[in-house]
């Protein structure tokens, strides 16, 4: 289970996240959401589990089954790239791919990082059997293998968006913090995309959490919702909260009293 | 005078007497070494010193010096009938590289450079090439003295005075001029690069030694800067009696410039500069004000007076007429170093009956002695040039527009500089 | 000690205004057109040599000054002079953006720099071939110093650092001025934030920026022309150093900020000028240390605003 | 499998395998290229002055060159523009200097070892510092370290000031393998000893730039976020290859000042040497392995010999950067395919040849155009 603890990030005036307590992966795999309009502190929240951010306060902490009890470990002060090798793995809202290389190398190069392989001398062709396999796999559960020789600024933006899933998921991640997924992506292929994550992550029992805009996407996937709103957690629970929580909606439509 | 006279006095030749520059008081012709056995070709030589940019200020003027060297040599008939080809090229910060490119391309001598890094980089590899190379400046003292002793050095010669000789001539001057009593505080404003480092050393043991006087400043700005008056300011304050600088060319002119904007010349009792006069041609009538000696090395082109001695004259003249600037310090630079090979080539020519090879020519160069229109040279048992030093007050000639030095003191070079075989430092503890 | 202190922090102030000066047209260039032009020393040094010509020239005409409003009457002479030797760089910084720079603007940017390294190479020789190549010195700066200025308040210090200083603090509030609140500066400020909305809004950035590369150019030629009347002369290879101080001052100030440039050239001026009064031989070492403190410590430079004129 | 030893099928294209390189291969021009370039390595003082070229200026040429490639890894790889590079050439250059004339250290290959130590050490030093900066930002405070240095030497006693120091121990140069030897003797010694140095050095190289942490360089490079976040230690690995950029450089160096007998600062420590080394890299292609060697090689001739062919030698220089960067927009080997392209399209067509003149005309005229009307337009205001 990953937890936010009173986390607290100010931009100068701004309170971008105020206080925020929140745990994610209460049961295995559990696919929870943030929802909540412009500015209410998503991404902040995903910056600081993530490392990409250092709070001004509060803690970031993952609780882990051992030997049958429960191990707290304070991953606040974490450099971001331990993280990712301690389960912890994000996407951007803006593509973040590497786009000189092909979507095969993309990812490769991730692979060879969860295979702790990135400091190898050995040619790249030569001796990295399981990692090709890892690639090829990965390939195939996102249906990139037709375009897998293609240069990653080339492709079509909905494959880009899959293209960093993919690589996220080469890190075999425990915890996989998407902001905004579908964004940018057409209508039609929200769905595609959201459908091809969620496949992956139930086949690898990875807690996701989920920045999403789109509410019907939200209704159909989520286990739970977290509603941020002005820096705070605003709600959390069930999705049906989206129909039956009147503020909620006025929260989410912008409209303030 | 009588030619037999003239030509007993400046080594023997023709030659030797039209570089000393008195070849009107030849009246025959006579060749006393049309005999020997010299190849046809023209001689080769190269001259590396800077041409471009600040330092050009002295580069150009050796450039003009042995340009004028080779012109008198060839309009004389060249060396035992072989005439002289110069090239000459930029020295830059590869003087290293030219010399090994000039030996490639098949020079009998060089000449160069003007910087004593350069010309320490180079020693070693002229020892190794075996092609003589008369130095005009890279006067770094410890050279010779210290780092190719005579028996290391075969090939290598500086025409130059040394730094020694210049700083402790600025010594002796100070003193000189105020009294032995009257300093008691000395400071020092040199460029900061080795040149200026040692000269501080070797004044401010100098100025020591024979006072007692304490240093109270010492700055080194920038070799090329745009801006003095940190160090200025400091001089101002502290007041010293004698400000010794070793500034040259764009940074002579700044201290002069920025010195007198500050009121600097108010504060300090003298300034001493051994190689000021080498800006000679760039500074302007108030910037020669103030209790100002500068020094003009083994040359000082109205020494003796033109007015009395021909040769001289008719070197300023020529120069005037070629190159529209006086001769400075760093033209005789130039000058004798061609002069000391050409003389010593000629003199090899007429003792071996044939061209010498440069081992013979390196022979003959070592206590080679000869005119120029500076007088008397010699080249040590350390080949190391040895000529007289010349200080004066800096001041502005109406007539030729230009600043000059008046009231000229000269040293001789054994008042100036160690005995053969002791080094400077030690020497200069001894008095 | 007192009026030592003073004396060196205005000799820093004095030397931080000729480094903003040099500086402001950099990081304009820099800020705007994110180019970083190696060959802007040499446009320094161009106005130097053309100030040479043009002050030379001017100052000709006029006769010595005998009193103290003669002496400003030839400060005034002088310094128009400057101002036209700098106009001179207007179409030569417009020729190389448009016909050199403006190519390659899609090419990788290390390209710019091989360019640009290129045009300083050429632009020695083009100075070389017109001025010779030993330094030249248009000889006015004692006179300047005839001006009264500071003996009017009882205290001796060279007019030219004082006129040098009223100079560049006019110049750094006219940039201000320029791109605060006149219309062009507004565009150019709008393009460098935004090429394409500014393309949008029909602004021709071709034209904005070899606007902006001509008047770094100008800049710099001014730079090199308050050189040249003051105590230093013009040569060759004058540009080298004050293209790599120039470097440490918008860094320090942070790119492209012009406030930053100017806080940065100051304190750069006055921290060298008190280190070396303190400890001479830092002397050469003095304003990179200054920047390495600076940088380690705030890495985005004082005033950092990246692409952004302010 | 082919007839031919060491030639290979490899996804439809014939490569040929290099001894040492385990899944790395050159395809036949390649290898052809390669071979050809050393036959001309091992025959390069025997052949540079039969066509009037001084071996001794293309081996100095090279040591820049090395130089330059070390720089490479940063460029091209991590993306990062170093312009400090001269500290570590210079650094290695001075360790030379420093053990033969402080401590009469008179084995070549021991000062070399130096060279390399003393060099590399200043890299992990400043490559600490700087790791965790980008853009014009490493630009700059690798220039700035590289100007401290240069300083601090330019005015120490104990370097010589920019008088410098000799490599010579009691007027001797340095043995080579605990021998003495002849003038020419050494040079050549210490050319092929370098040579075979270099090729290991060259081989180490692509054999890294083709290895993971190769492609997590490039990662790196192409998006420093991503890369730490698919667990990349960034700062690390641009440590690292500073480091080992760093060494190339020293190591280079330290040939330099064995080559040279004498160091000084300016002509290895300089600022505008590392500006030098970095262009060398760029005008002789970044995008390859040996580019940055070629262009190390053609900047240092010129920059040394064109004084001995023209008066304006600075704009000579300049105008064979401005053709490259205009004419082989990928760098002198970078762009040797489209350049052969080019010539044979042209060959077949020669009429083409006019096109290009016409529209290249076009272009300084248009630009020439825009220029007079943006100064019409600031000297005279908008009509």
């Amino acid at each position: 289970m990953l937890e936010a603890r009173e986390l607290r990030k100010e931009f100068g005036e701004l309170r971008a996240t105020d206080d925020v307590s929140v745990r994610f992966g209460k049961t295995e795999g559990e696919r929870v959401f943030i929802v909540g309009p412009n500015g209410a502190g998503k991404t902040t929240l995903v910056n600081l589990l993530t490392g990409l951010l250092e709070p001004d306060r509060g803690e970031v902490v993952v609780h882990r089954e051992q030997n049958g009890s429960t191990v707290e470990r304070d991953i606040t002060e974490m450099a971001p790239e331990k993280r990712v090798k301690a389960g912890l793995v994000r996407s951007f809202q803006i593509v973040h791919v590497f786009e000189e290389m092909t979507v095969r190398e993309n990812v490769r190069t991730a692979a060879l990082s969860r295979h702790e392989k990135t400091l190898s001398m050995r040619s790249r062709d030569d001796g990295h059997g399981d990692v090709e396999r890892d690639v090829d796999d990965l390939l195939a559960d996102f249906r990139l293998e037709g375009i897998e020789g293609e240069i990653a600024e080339t492709l079509p933006h909905g494959d880009r968006k899959l293209l960093d899933v993919a690589m996220s998921f080469a890190l075999d991640p425990e915890y996989l913090l998407l902001d905004e997924p579908t964004s940018g992506v057409a209508t039609q292929e929200k769905e595609y995309v959201i459908e091809t994550i969620v496949e992956a992550s139930e086949a690898e029992s990875v807690t996701t959490v989920t920045i999403e805009h789109d509410m019907d996407l939200v209704k159909e996937y989520a286990d739970r919702l977290v509603v941020l709103h002005d820096g705070q957690v605003f709600r959390e629970g069930d999705p049906d909260l989206l129909e039956t929580d009147p503020d909620l909606r006025r929260v989410l439509l912008g409209v303030d009293e | 005078m009588d030619r037999r006279t003239v030509m007993k006095a400046v080594g023997g030749t023709a030659l030797a007497v039209a570089l000393a520059g008195c070849s009107d008081l030849l009246q025959e012709e006579d060749d006393p070494i049309e005999d020997a056995e010299v190849p046809d070709e023209p001689i080769e030589a190269g001259l590396q010193t800077f041409l471009e940019g600040a330092p050009a200020v002295l580069g150009v003027q050796a450039q003009y010096g042995a340009e004028t060297a080779v012109r008198r040599i060839n309009d004389n008939g060249g060396i035992a009938d072989r005439q002289v080809e110069l090239e000459v090229v930029e020295e830059g910060e590869e003087a290293l590289e030219n010399y090994q490119q000039f030996v490639d391309d098949g020079m009998d001598v060089t000449f160069g450079p003007i910087s004593s890094g350069n010309h320490e980089a180079m020693v070693p590899e002229i020892n190794d090439q075996g092609v003589i190379n008369v130095a005009t400046d890279g006067t770094v003292t410890t050279l010779y003295e210290e780092d190719h002793p005579p028996e290391d050095n075969q090939y290598s010669f500086r025409f130059q005075n040394h730094d020694v000789m210049e700083a402790l001539a600025a010594a002796i001057e100070a003193v000189e001029l105020l009294g032995e009593d009257e300093i008691d505080t000395y400071a020092g404003i040199n460029p900061g690069y080795a040149f200026g480092f040692d000269e501080q050393e070797i004044f401010a043991a100098g100025i020591e030694q024979l006072t007692g006087a304490e240093l109270v400043y010492e700055g080194f700005p920038d070799l090329g800067t745009d801006d003095m008056s940190t160090h200025i300011e400091e001089v101002n304050s502290e007041e010293p009696d004698v400000l010794f600088s070793s500034c040259w060319g764009g940074d002579a002119t700044l201290l002069l410039e920025q010195g007198h904007g500050a009121g600097m010349f108010d504060n300090v009792e003298l300034l001493v500069g051994p190689v000021l006069y080498g800006s000679a041609n760039d500074l302007s009538e108030d910037l020669t004000d103030g209790p100002i000696r500068a020094g003009s090395r083994n040359f000082y082109w109205d020494q003796p007076d033109t007015e009395r001695w021909s040769p001289g004259d008719e070197l300023v003249a020529e120069v005037q007429d070629e190159y529209g600037v006086l001769p400075t310090a760093h033209f005789m630079s130039g000058y004798g170093a061609v002069t000391a090979w050409a003389t010593a080539a000629e003199k090899a020519v007429r003792l071996l009956g044939r061209w010498p090879d440069q081992e013979e020519l390196a022979e003959v160069l070592t206590n080679h002695g000869f005119f120029t229109p500076a007088g008397y040279h010699t080249i040590g048992p350390d080949h190391q040039g040895y000529s007289n030093a010349h200080f004066g007050e800096l001041a502005w000639s109406g007539e030729y527009d230009a600043a000059v030095i008046e009231d000229v003191n000269v040293y001789a070079a054994k008042n100036v500089s160690p005995p053969q075989g002791q080094t400077s430092l030690d020497w200069i503890e001894s008095w | 000690m007192i009026e030592s202190f003073v004396t060196h922090t205005l000799n820093g102030l004095y030397y931080g205004f000729i480094l903003f000066m040099i500086a402001s047209g950099l990081t304009i260039i820099f800020g705007v057109l994110g180019v970083l032009n190696l060959a802007h020393g040499e446009l320094y040094a161009l106005g130097a040599f053309v100030t040479f010509t043009i002050v030379g020239y001017l100052t000709g005409l006029v006769a010595s000054p005998t009193g103290p409003v003669s002496a400003l009457v030839f400060a005034v002479v002088v310094l128009l002079g400057s101002l036209a030797a700098a106009a001179v760089l207007l179409p030569v910084g417009a020729i190389v953006e448009s016909v050199f720079v403006r190519p390659i603007y899609e090419r990788a940017e290390v390209y710019q720099l091989l360019l640009t390294y290129a045009l300083l190479l050429i632009f020695i020789d083009v100075m070389k071939f017109g001025w010779g190549a030993t330094p030249v010195d248009p000889g006015v700066y004692s006179t300047l110093n005839q001006v009264p200025t500071t003996e009017l308040v009882g205290f001796g210090y060279p007019s030219y650092n004082v006129i040098v200083m009223v100079v560049g603090l006019a110049v750094f509030l006219w940039l201000v001025w320029f791109f605060d609140r006149s219309k062009t500066g507004r565009i150019v400020r709008a393009t460098a934030i935004n090429r394409d909305m500014a393309t949008a809004i029909g602004v021709s950035t071709d034209r904005t920026f070899t606007l902006v590369f001509a008047m770094g150019a100008f800049f710099a030629g001014f730079g090199g022309a308050m050189v040249s009347i003051g105590p230093g002369t013009a040569f060759l290879e004058m540009g080298l150093d004050p293209l790599v101080l120039s470097f440490v001052v918008i860094v320090i100030g942070g790119l492209g900020s012009l406030k930053g440039a100017f806080v940065g050239a100051l304190l750069v001026g006055v921290i060298s000028r008190w280190a070396i009064w303190q400890y001479p031989p830092v002397e050469l070492a003095a304003p990179f240390a200054v920047m390495l403190a600076i940088l380690l410590v705030k890495p985005e430079g004082l005033f950092g605003t990246w692409g952004e004129i302010e | 499998m082919s007839r031919f030893p060491l030639v290979e099928d490899r996804d439809g294209q014939t490569v040929v395998r290099i001894p040492l390189t385990r899944g790395l291969g050159l395809t036949p021009l390649q290898t052809v290229f390669a071979f050809l370039g050393l036959v001309g390595l091992f025959a390069l003082p025997f052949l540079a002055g039969l066509v009037g070229l001084s071996w001794e200026r293309l081996f100095r040429g090279i040591l820049f060159g090395l130089a330059a490639v070390g720089l490479n890894l940063l460029l091209r790889h991590t993306e990062l523009v170093s312009f400090g590079h001269a500290a570590f050439f210079g650094g290695g250059a001075y360790g030379v200097a420093v053990l033969a004339a402080h401590y009469n250290v008179s084995e070549g290959l021991l000062l070399l070892l130096g060279a390399v130590i003393v060099g590399t050490t200043l890299a992990v030093v400043i490559g600490y510092f700087v790791a965790g900066y980008v853009d014009i930002y490493f630009a700059l405070l690798t220039l700035a370290f590289n100007q401290v240095l240069f300083a601090t030497v330019f005015r120490s006693g104990f370097f010589n000031y920019n008088d410098g120091l000799q490599v010579r121990i009691g007027g001797d140069r340095p043995t080579l393998f605990f021998l003495e030897w002849t003038t020419l003797g050494y040079d050549l010694v210490l050319y092929y000893t370098t040579i075979v140095l270099m090729l290991v050095m060259l081989l180490a190289m692509w054999k890294l730039i083709n290895s993971p942490f190769g492609r997590a360089l490039d990662a790196i490079g192409q998006d420093r976020t991503r890369a730490r976040f698919i667990g990349i230690p960034v700062e690390k690995y641009v440590w690292l290859s500073f480091t080992i950029s760093g060494l190339y450089g020293a190591f280079a160096g330290g040939v330099y000042a064995l080559l040279r007998l004498h160091v000084q600062p300016e002509p290895t420590l300089y600022v505008f040497v590392s500006g030098e080394i970095l262009f060398m890299a760029i005008l002789g292609g970044f995008t390859t392995l040996v580019g940055p060697l070629i262009g190390g090689i053609i900047l240092v001739y010129l920059l040394e010999a064109a004084r001995f062919w023209v008066e304006y030698y600075h704009a000579l220089t300049g105008l064979v950067l401005l053709a490259i960067v205009f004419f082989m927009p990928k760098g002198i080997v970078g762009s040797l395919p489209d350049f052969n392209a080019w010539v044979a399209g042209r060959v077949r067509e020669p009429g083409r040849l006019q096109e290009d003149v016409r529209s290249a005309t076009a272009a300084v005229r248009e630009g020439v155009d825009r220029a007079t009307t943006t100064v019409r337009i600031i000297v005279f205001g908008v009509k």
